[in-house]
């Protein structure tokens, strides 16, 4: 029986009041109300007084991940974090981002979150589809079993299926509504660059106003620099405002990267991201 | 007139390079439509290279390294293997032919297999047609 | 046999085909052949046997039935040869052929027939429980694999009566599977039945998804071996010596009455032990028995000798002096020991036959570990042997 | 805006027979910022050489061009007259329309377009280069020497003999490795000390030569030429600067600690030196044997000793050296055979390992060179079991490739020195070697019984108690051979030093899956290491012989030599750099590189290059997600620039 969202709520406030008060962290970086309950905020809690307007609910979806690289080397923080966002956290220890010596986490198991936008539920489709934390120090409840264990890439069938041209035609057109606000690289935790390749100049490697050449070089080169380190939290896709698919993509690779080096990002802090390594033995038939 | 695929190769100053200029000196024949960019590892291919060299226009691209364990630099070339195998699975999905695309290990003394890579290259990429998917006119 | 042979390729095609690849690894150093327990007393020689693979020489099916898939070769091998699969795969490919020898033919033809090797009724598999013990249902943690021979062989009944009694004691959720499943099949493809060990083994898996299995707890170690490394699913199986000695680690189960100094040496079963590296569970439950005294015989653990029941060993004729279990009941009594323990109703047989046959089955008994222990729970399962074996 | 010119080599008619080489200039003088284009028969020869050089000075040139055969060809000649003409030689650039256009294409109309997308592509990216200037650093004269055994020993004394000062450095008390345990060596027989001890004396008189013993190497800093290598002084108990090496001490102690130059054989005193020709000839406290340390009285040998030598409250000291390159000979272990418990090493004294067979065989040894047993016995039948942990997956799969032929000397000695029958159980005997066959023929002819067939187990005899039976299979006969005898000699596995991983990680060097270093390529640079200025030599890299083992450190001698024998040195201009501005601290480079160039900047949470280290493969810059990292030479808008102009025709 999974617990409830209000629960989870308490034992956050609970937990992070625990941490702030012994002062083991500087900040907790949770949840906070937005203009109304299906908008909350991405909060951080530097007091204890802080603690209250925490809150979690089914649209409490964003990575918070995304906001630890923001704060000096060696901050001490606590971090919300569901099982996807735990896969980001690990993710970003694997590449030095973060120290795990310096992170509280506190895992959020949970079942039944919600799409704001649509009001339909965030499963294996667009996300990696666990429901518990891979790593946490505190759990903020039960661990979520029985509900239905879905593989993250079964949705990738029909665009799988699709012939060469029909699925090129099919990315065009996602693509080509692309109107670079750049929400996915804002929501992404994996995105940290700063300056992004695609704000360059020097060289330049594609237009940066929206159009097809541009959008192609922006897009590729992101699924490429995130292969074999996202963790299918989806958020890119929720964050854009023209709804393109590109957790589609995001899974594709991750899929391949999987059966290529027999690793997924964000399993494990002792890996080492796939792209930045290699085995002696890894087979030339991944390059046919 | 028939058409003439333009080919975008890459290859590494140790092996492939050097392999190419050894089938020019034994005088082997292949088709003339691979431009080679002269790079000192194939672990320095950026893939955006990849996509740029489409969007270019280019009809095929040809990538060229040491074999596998004998990388002048010990461990470019496997790390260039993973990097430019994710390269292909995402043109792959984007839509383009995968055929398009090639990485070929050869080594400085395969000026043979160089020529023949070549002509087998050129051949397949004037059957799949211009390519017009990335190209930006 | 003339002297002069021609190599003939397509049969070590055929046998790396058939899953013995390893031949091409084989540097015939002689390591399997030193460490075989079979070497120094029969005519088997295990690396003459991959050198004609190798070669696909004939007069391969002269001996290509000595193995006992000891595992003991794998093990020492520098290679790295896995010369379990190439002795199966020859049998596969020559008894594909119809060489398969005369005592084989009855245990295969039981296997197709019946589903088990003994030729029992299958409607028959459970009555050594007399409806006393729970069937497994969906919802049940465990299922208590009973293997055949604990079905139907008059000895082994008894083991499987000790080990649902223990069980009963043990507060875990269990029960046994219905009579409709099949041997676990692993002796059948040592003998090189692929085919219809493929047959038996999916009518078992069928059962298992059919009814939510996912825990098993096996008597023998050869149907552990077997569901942990041919079925190709991740069940989490236990050698019931494992959950023994768990038990009595938990304080769940504590022996109280004392066997009175009984001197007790153990025989690993290759399949617990090399195969499943199985070594200490069996040992933790022995010294857990008041009154035991625990002896060791010179060859132990990694280094244990074979009984011979292994690859089909058990259903095959051997001549007297090329036995193993002879052998290996002679090197336990020369540890002073009365009682020869083990963890394998294989091996029970293959010793039980043979300290009958060397007159010595009144110096020392051949017990399970299972069944020493339930001793010492106090509980006698003991009453007149009724032959359940319907033949 | 670029002043370039182009130089249309025709190479006589290698180029022009296929090329339309005019059409090719005056193609180049219609590109942007291209001011003049000519062609010219033989652009290499001096004629054209110098039509190249006044170009330059005439119109003011900026970029050269010149198309012609394979940089790898002719780029240092051009690069050269750049120079001259005061021009970077950077500024070059060298399109090859011979080796890939002219010579590998009949139609001359094909020849030509493609020479002109070359050409095009090359304008493109010439206007980009920029001029790259090596660095020159200065070089420090002198050399390091990791390891004392006879590869350490031989490339000091050549280093020295240079006169190159040098530091040999070794963990033990005293110089000498493995091969002073040794009695005899194979093939030729000749004793081990007659032909090392001499060597190690030089060592010890040699004036360029600092003899560091009880020391090892605790930080490494620099790069090539300019290492800064920090090493541990172990404390002696001893001050060897007073020690006049009387030994009395020695004579008085009370304390028994093992001997590790017996192989543990036997016992030796808490104050010490291991054998009696040991280099330096003074003492050592053993700290973990010494009466006074472990019960705080007893300090005899302080009362003994007229020099006032002893030291009790000595501490382990560090000293820093400068040097410009260093020699890593640190040698082996053998593979510790305990684990093999089917051949009962250490369970029945009968067993023995090589190294333990070697001291037996030593005049200087625990028996005096008498070969008895553990039980004071001669042996009457002795097995020698080849291959135990070598080739052997679950050990080591290597080959030790020495022990086929110490199996033979072994057989031999035994049977000069015992009347034993002695039998080899072998696998495949190895026997390549100058006069090696002929000294398995030798043995051979000995009746040294040769056994096909590997050991499978040592067990004890049931019949006859204290004797031992080996069990293995006669391959030949395909029989199974119970053979019982009194000894059995183990020939185990070479293995890397127990600390190798350590070492490698103090240098940076890589290491196989044993820890035994890797040369920077198995051929043509078997003792450089990828990192530049630190060589390798001996069975560090892989099991060898004696021989071989001096041949390398010669070797390596003489690859060190190359680097210090020059006053400065140039390091390669065509390296990584990163721009602090675009690094987004991802350490992906750092992570990458087989060089360790890029290291990462904590406080600043950016990376930097050790220029030093870089070897300009551009690893880096690709796996740089920011474009951060500018591969000279090779950057990003150079090789877009040139792709972009190469596909435009």
């Amino acid at each position: 029986m999974a617990t409830s969202f209000k629960q989870i709520e308490e034992n956050l406030k609970t937990e992070a009041g625990k941490l702030l008060d012994a002062g083991k962290v500087s900040m907790v970086l949770a949840y906070g109300r937005g203009y109304d309950e299906k908008h909350p905020l991405p909060y951080v809690a530097r007091s204890l007084a802080d603690v209250d307007g925490m809150v979690f609910n089914e649209y409490c979806t964003a990575n918070l991940a995304r906001y630890l690289v923001r704060y000096p080397r060696g901050t001490k923080i606590g971090i919300a974090a569901k099982a996807a966002d735990s896969r980001a956290v690990i993710q970003l220890i694997q590449e030095d981002k973060v120290k795990r010596d310096d992170l509280v986490i506190l895992g959020i198991p949970v079942y039944g979150m919600k799409n704001a936008k649509t009001d339909e539920a965030i499963d294996a489709k667009t996300t990696c589809g666990l429901y518990n934390p891979v790593i946490y120090d505190v759990l903020l409840g039960e661990e979520v079993h029985g509900q239905p264990v879905l593989s993250p890439y079964e949705v990738l069938e029909k665009v799988e299926a699709m012939g060469q041209d029909e699925r090129f035609a099919f990315w065009k057109k996602e693509l080509d509504r692309c109107i670079r606000c750049y929400a996915c690289r804002k929501a992404c935790p994996m995105c940290y660059c700063d300056p992004c390749f695609i704000d360059q100049n020097k060289p330049k490697w594609g237009e940066k106003s929206p159009e097809t050449g541009g959008n192609l070089m922006y897009h590729l080169t992101r699924f490429h620099h995130l292969a074999g380190r996202c963790i299918d939290c989806g958020e890119c896709s929720r964050a854009c405002p023209v709804d393109i698919p590109l957790y589609l993509f995001h899974k594709k690779v991750a899929k391949e990267c999987e059966e290529m080096f027999g690793q997924a990002a964000g399993m494990s802090i002792d890996e080492k991201p796939a792209l930045i390594n290699f085995r002696v033995e890894d087979s030339d038939k991944i390059l046919e | 007139m028939s058409f003439e695929p333009k080919i975008l190769g890459i290859a590494c100053n140790w092996c492939t390079y050097t392999g190419a200029d050894l089938a020019g000196t034994t005088r082997l024949q292949y088709p003339q439509n691979l431009r080679v960019v002269r790079v000192m590892c194939s672990s320095r291919i950026n893939p955006s290279f990849i996509f740029k060299a489409f969007q270019l226009g280019a009809d095929g691209v040809l990538v060229g390294g040491c074999h596998p364990g004998d990388c002048h630099y010990n461990t470019g070339n496997l790390y260039a293997r993973r990097r430019l195998a994710v390269t292909k699975k995402i043109l792959e999905f984007s839509g383009m032919e995968p055929g398009r695309f090639r990485v070929e290990w050869i080594s400085a003394s395969e000026g043979n297999k160089f020529a023949e890579v070549v002509r087998e290259f050129t051949e397949e990429i004037r059957n799949l047609g211009p390519q017009t998917k990335f190209k930006i006119s | 046999m003339s002297q002069t042979v021609t190599p003939f390729l397509e049969m070590s095609q055929a046998i790396m085909e058939a899953g013995g690849e390893a031949l091409k690894k084989c540097y015939q150093c002689g390591t399997c052949s030193g460490t075989c327990p079979w070497t120094p007393i029969t005519h088997f020689n295990i690396r003459k046997l991959v050198r004609y693979g190798q070669l696909g020489l004939d007069g391969i099916e002269e001996f290509m039935w000595g193995c006992s898939t000891c595992k003991f070769c794998v093990d020492r091998c520098p290679r790295g040869v896995e010369l379990i699969d190439i002795v199966t795969a020859i049998r596969n490919v020559y008894s594909g052929g119809g060489m398969l020898p005369q005592s084989l033919r009855a245990f295969v033809g039981s296997m197709s027939a019946r589903g088990n090797p003994w030729s029992g009724d299958q409607a028959k598999r459970n009555d050594w429980a007399k409806d006393q013990y729970p069937l497994y249902a969906p919802g049940t943690e465990y299922l208590f694999w009973t293997c055949c021979t604990v079905c139907y062989d008059p000895r082994n009944t008894k083991l499987a009566k000790a080990t649902a009694e223990i069980l009963k004691l043990s507060g875990v959720s269990w029960g046994i599977p219905s009579v409709e499943v099949n041997c676990c099949g692993e002796s059948l493809k040592k003998v090189g039945d692929l085919e219809l060990f493929d047959r038996l083994k999916s009518a078992n898996r069928d059962y298992f998804k059919a009814n939510q299995v996912s825990k098993i707890i096996t008597v023998s170690p050869h149907c552990l071996a077997a569901f942990k490394k041919d079925y190709g699913e991740d069940y989490e199986v236990l050698h019931f010596s494992e959950l023994i000695a768990r038990l009595v680690q938990e304080g769940k189960l504590s022996p109280k009455k004392d066997l009175g100094g009984v001197k007790v040496t153990y025989h690993d079963p290759c399949y617990l032990g090399r195969h499943s590296g199985v070594y200490d569970a069996p040992r933790d439950v022995l010294r857990s028995i008041p009154g035991v005294e625990f002896v060791e015989m010179e060859r132990s653990r990694e280094q244990s000798m074979c009984c011979g029941g292994g690859g089909g060993g058990l259903w095959m004729e051997k001549l007297k002096g090329e036995r193993l279990s002879d052998l290996r009941i002679e090197e336990a009594m020369a540890t002073g020991a009365t009682v020869l323990a083990t963890a394998c109703p294989y091996c029970i047989t293959m010793f039980e036959d043979s300290a009958r046959t060397l007159n010595v089955d009144e110096q020392i008994k051949i017990k399970d570990v299972t069944e020493l222990f339930l001793e010492s729970l106090g509980i006698n399962i003991d009453e007149p042997v009724v032959d359940t074996c319907a033949l | 805006m670029s002043r370039i010119g182009v130089f249309v080599c025709h190479c006589g008619l290698n180029i022009a027979k296929t090329v339309r080489v005019s059409e090719l200039a005056q193609f180049a003088a219609t590109l942007p910022d291209v001011v003049v284009a000519k062609d010219y028969k033989f652009m290499c020869s001096t004629p054209g050489q110098e039509m190249i050089a006044n170009d330059i000075k005439e119109h003011r040139l900026d970029r050269v061009i010149v198309t012609a055969c394979s940089p790898l060809m002719h780029e240092q000649t051009f690069r050269k007259v750049l120079s001259a003409s005061g021009l970077n030689q950077y500024l070059l650039t060298i399109v090859n329309i011979r080796e890939q256009v002219s010579w590998v294409t009949h139609d001359i109309d094909e020849g030509t377009a493609k020479s002109k997308a070359l050409l095009n592509g090359a304008v493109n990216r010439a206007r980009l280069l920029a001029p790259l200037t090596s660095r020159v650093i200065d070089v420090n004269p002198d050399v390091m020497v990791v390891g004392g055994g006879i590869a350490g020993i031989q490339a000091a004394l050549e280093l020295a003999n240079t006169g190159r000062k040098v530091y040999l450095v070794e963990k033990n008390s005293t110089i000498g490795g493995h091969m002073a345990q040794f009695d005899k060596t194979f093939p030729t027989l000749d004793c081990s000390a007659c032909i090392l001890t001499p060597k190690m004396d030089s060592v010890m008189q040699n004036k360029n030569i600092t003899l560091m013993t009880s020391c090892e190497v605790s930080e490494v800093k620099g790069y090539v030429g300019n290492f800064d290598i920090t090493v541990k002084q172990k404390a002696r108990y001893v001050d060897h600067d007073k020690c006049n090496a009387c030994l009395a001490c020695t004579e008085k102690c009370p304390g028994k600690g093992v001997s590790e130059w017996d192989e543990g054989l036997v016992k030796r005193k808490a104050i010490y030196i291991p054998f009696p020709q040991a280099v330096p000839q003074k003492p050592i406290i053993d700290r973990d044997a010494c009466t006074y340390f472990i019960k705080g009285k007893c300090r005899l040998c302080e009362k003994v000793c007229e020099q006032k030598a002893i030291d009790f409250e000595q501490q382990d000291t560090f000293s820093t050296m400068k040097v410009g390159a260093v020699i890593v000979a640190t040698g082996y272990d053998l593979m510790d055979t305990k684990p093999l418990v089917q051949y009962g090493y250490g369970k029945y004294p009968g067993v023995y390992n090589a190294l333990e067979v070697e001291r037996l065989f030593n005049s200087a040894g625990p028996t005096g060179g008498k070969v008895t047993m553990r039980d004071g016995k001669e042996p009457q039948a002795i097995a020698i079991l080849h291959c135990i942990g070598s080739r052997d997956k679950n050990n080591y799969e290597h080959c030790s490739r020495v022990c086929c032929m110490y199996s033979l000397k072994f057989a031999h000695l035994f049977k000069e020195k015992t009347s034993a029958d002695v039998y080899q159980f072998y696998i495949d005997m190895r026997a390549a070697g100058k006069g090696y066959e002929e000294f398995y023929n030798r043995i051979i002819e000995e009746d040294v019984k040769f056994i096909r067939g590997k050991g499978a187990r040592v067990a004890e005899s049931a019949d006859e108690p204290g004797r031992l039976i080996v069990e293995a299979e006669d391959t030949i006969t395909g029989k199974f051979i119970k053979l019982p005898v009194d000894m059995v000699v183990l020939s185990p596995a070479m293995k890397p030093r127990a600390d190798s991983k350590d070492l490698a990680r103090l240098f940076n060097l890589s290491t196989d899956k044993y820890g035994f270093f890797m040369e920077r390529h198995p051929k043509l640079a078997p003792l450089s290491t990828m990192s530049e200025g630190i060589f390798i030599a001996g069975v560090c890299q892989s099991p060898k012989d004696i021989p071989d083992t001096v041949a390398q450190a010669n070797g390596a001698a003489a690859e060190a030599l190359t680097i210090v024998v020059k006053d400065k040195m140039e390091l390669e201009a065509t390296t990584a750099m990163v721009n602090p501005a675009s690094c987004c601290g991802c350490q992906n480079c750092v992570r990458v590189c087989p060089y360790g160039a890029p290291f990462f900047k904590e406080d600043k949470g950016v990376s930097e290059i050790n220029e030093a280290l870089c070897k300009g493969c551009g690893l880096c810059a690709s796996v740089c997600p920011s474009s951060a990292i500018i591969a000279r030479h090779f950057t990003n808008e150079q090789v877009l620039a040139e792709m972009e102009g190469l596909m435009e025709f």
